[in-house]
């Protein structure tokens, strides 16, 4: 692959423990990653929730996904990116984070979805 | 008072069946009656008795036969979404000509009627939905 | 009076005007799962017509790292907490 | 049962094929009144649009809601309510559906769930 | 050119922003399922941005009875047409 | 040109899977190979080899199973996705020590590596979901 982008954007748009789009879209990521792709991931609306500090378990013990998010430095996704409005959106500041972020603008995630090969939505 | 739940959402897929089961789990310990829960829409694949979480996870499936078990509560699934999902237990299998089952007691196939049975015996009817 | 509970953020779903709509004066306002996002100070202004009904579920508060968002105008309640709003009011609806 | 308004009020908040909602939502309201229950349907947000007239089948045959709509009057349910402001939402005219509905706005619509024994919303 | 494919209703989801965001400036967008909705000319408004370049798919609009509410400004086709947007384009993006 | 699919809905609840079945009609008859539907989340229902619906309603999993066997369209089920939905075929039955399955031929369980395989080596990617 010679895109410098990385071959696969993965786009998370869910938050924690609601629902399980943001778990299966984090494995799919992962097991690409572990395919040797190279991931970038991306923070859309409530994905940003995703990664708010002090996230605990789920009402029955679930382990929810912060867990898996500070694993990925291991499977090598180190860019992650956060859309700006919905950090604004939700009063949030991209330091303030579980891990760290680029938060880009409208234009930027156009270029992003434009530029890698494989993009998919969760 | 006498409280019954109505569950529309599928385990694993939305948190609809934790709440459901956490709140059912608070109606007992607070010592009310819960007369039944009944299982709609996607809440039908609840009854999925197949399902293989991994098992650092919660077994949804089990967690319902647990409560039933211990507190007597009726699991009522219906039958007509239970059907179009592939949830049918052994007699409707056969009246299907389908090898096999996915629904077993103390889950229980059953007619909507009972939903509107529950909603108007019971003091309370809460629903938790995806 | 009724209890409403409201499980989708006002930040991704036009549900919460359904809820708003349907509230008469006295009904009380419970927000679980995702519907805790509208418990943050950020997005409670979407609740201000029922400031002082309005309540949101610790647990699912915490398991989303909520709790220091959550607006000190909104009532955070535990599971059994939850089950007394059921029994103070005279029945309940949900709204997904 | 003594309650005037009926015993059950069903709140269809979908449009047609999209989802199973609707249907399901439906259903529950004729099994009710097929045991005797009155019921009334209060058609909220985007579940006015259930009620346009020329829907179709759906793309692979599959027969929609419609109808079922027609059915209800053989049902004895009659009183069929659609929410003022949806309407305006969607620039739909009470006139214009494809059975007569009495629109109702927001201070009706919370007598109507303080009222009826039996809510369901779907 | 990327060709995003939306099936919700802007009228009760915010997904459609994410759709607008993630758009470049050829790219075009199709209305599937409830999304058809959007192509109403009461609603069409929110994808002012996207004139010229906003589909809808004529299948699930004639099923919903919304032919007749299909805005001018729409490109109405069927899915034959639908397999030659992608076609077209680079490739797709899904918003739900 | 090659396409693939990605079917993240359950059938009867949401209409991604009429979309799906019916978007593959459509790029089979403009003479592009189908080179695999992948099913993750909900889609994973799609393979429930017991689903009965009304008969006046479509069949879906008989509809991609007739797909497939008219164009060798492989049927792939995202094998974690499944699991936790009680979606199993014979082998991951016996692996769970459970008696029968629920998922059969044409339709394989797989990891999600081949979602990824698809998607990069397809020239067009299309996702319906809920």
């Amino acid at each position: 692959m010679s895109n410098e982008q990385g071959d696969l954007l993965v786009i998370l748009r869910h938050g924690p423990h609601g629902t399980s789009w943001l778990r299966e879209g984090l494995d799919a990521a992962l097991v690409a990653a572990a395919f040797g792709r190279r991931v970038t991931l991306l923070f859309m609306g409530e994905g940003v929730t995703a990664l708010l500090p002090g996230q605990g378990s789920g009402p029955l013990g679930q382990k929810g996904t912060a867990p898996t998010l500070e694993m990925l430095e291991m499977y090598d996704i180190e860019t992650l990116l956060v859309e700006a409005e919905a950090l604004a959106r939700y009063g949030l500041d991209a330091g303030s984070l579980m891990l760290p972020v680029a938060s880009v603008g409208q234009g930027r995630i156009a270029e992003l979805t434009a530029s890698h090969p494989l993009v998919l939505t969760f | 008072m006498r409280y019954g739940i109505l569950l529309m959402g599928a385990p694993y897929s939305s948190q609809a069946s934790h709440s459901a089961l956490r709140f059912a789990k608070a109606v007992v310990a607070r010592g009310h009656a819960l007369e039944g829960v009944f299982f709609y829409h996607d809440g039908v694949q609840n009854a999925a008795r197949l399902a293989a979480p991994p098992q650092d996870e919660p077994h949804l499936v089990d967690a319902w036969a647990e409560l039933a078990a211990e507190h007597g509560v009726p699991l009522q699934v219906c039958i007509a979404a239970a059907l179009r999902r592939g949830l049918l237990d052994e007699r409707e299998a056969a009246r299907h000509g389908k090898q096999g089952h996915s629904v077993e007691a103390p889950f229980e196939l059953t007619g909507l009627g009972q939903l509107v049975d529950l909603g108007l015996r019971c003091d309370r009817l809460i629903t938790f939905a995806p | 009076m009724l209890l409403h509970i409201l499980n989708r953020s006002p930040a991704t779903s036009e549900v919460y005007r359904q809820a708003l709509a349907a509230m008469g004066p006295e009904d009380r306002l419970l927000l679980i799962e995702d519907g805790v996002q509208g418990a943050m100070s950020t997005l409670v202004g979407h609740f201000a017509e029922v400031t002082g009904r309005l309540y949101a579920l610790r647990d699912d508060l915490e398991a989303r790292g909520l709790i220091a968002h959550c607006d000190t105008t909104v009532a955070v309640t535990d599971m059994a907490g939850f089950v007394t709003l059921t029994e103070d009011a005279d029945r309940t609806l949900s709204w997904f």
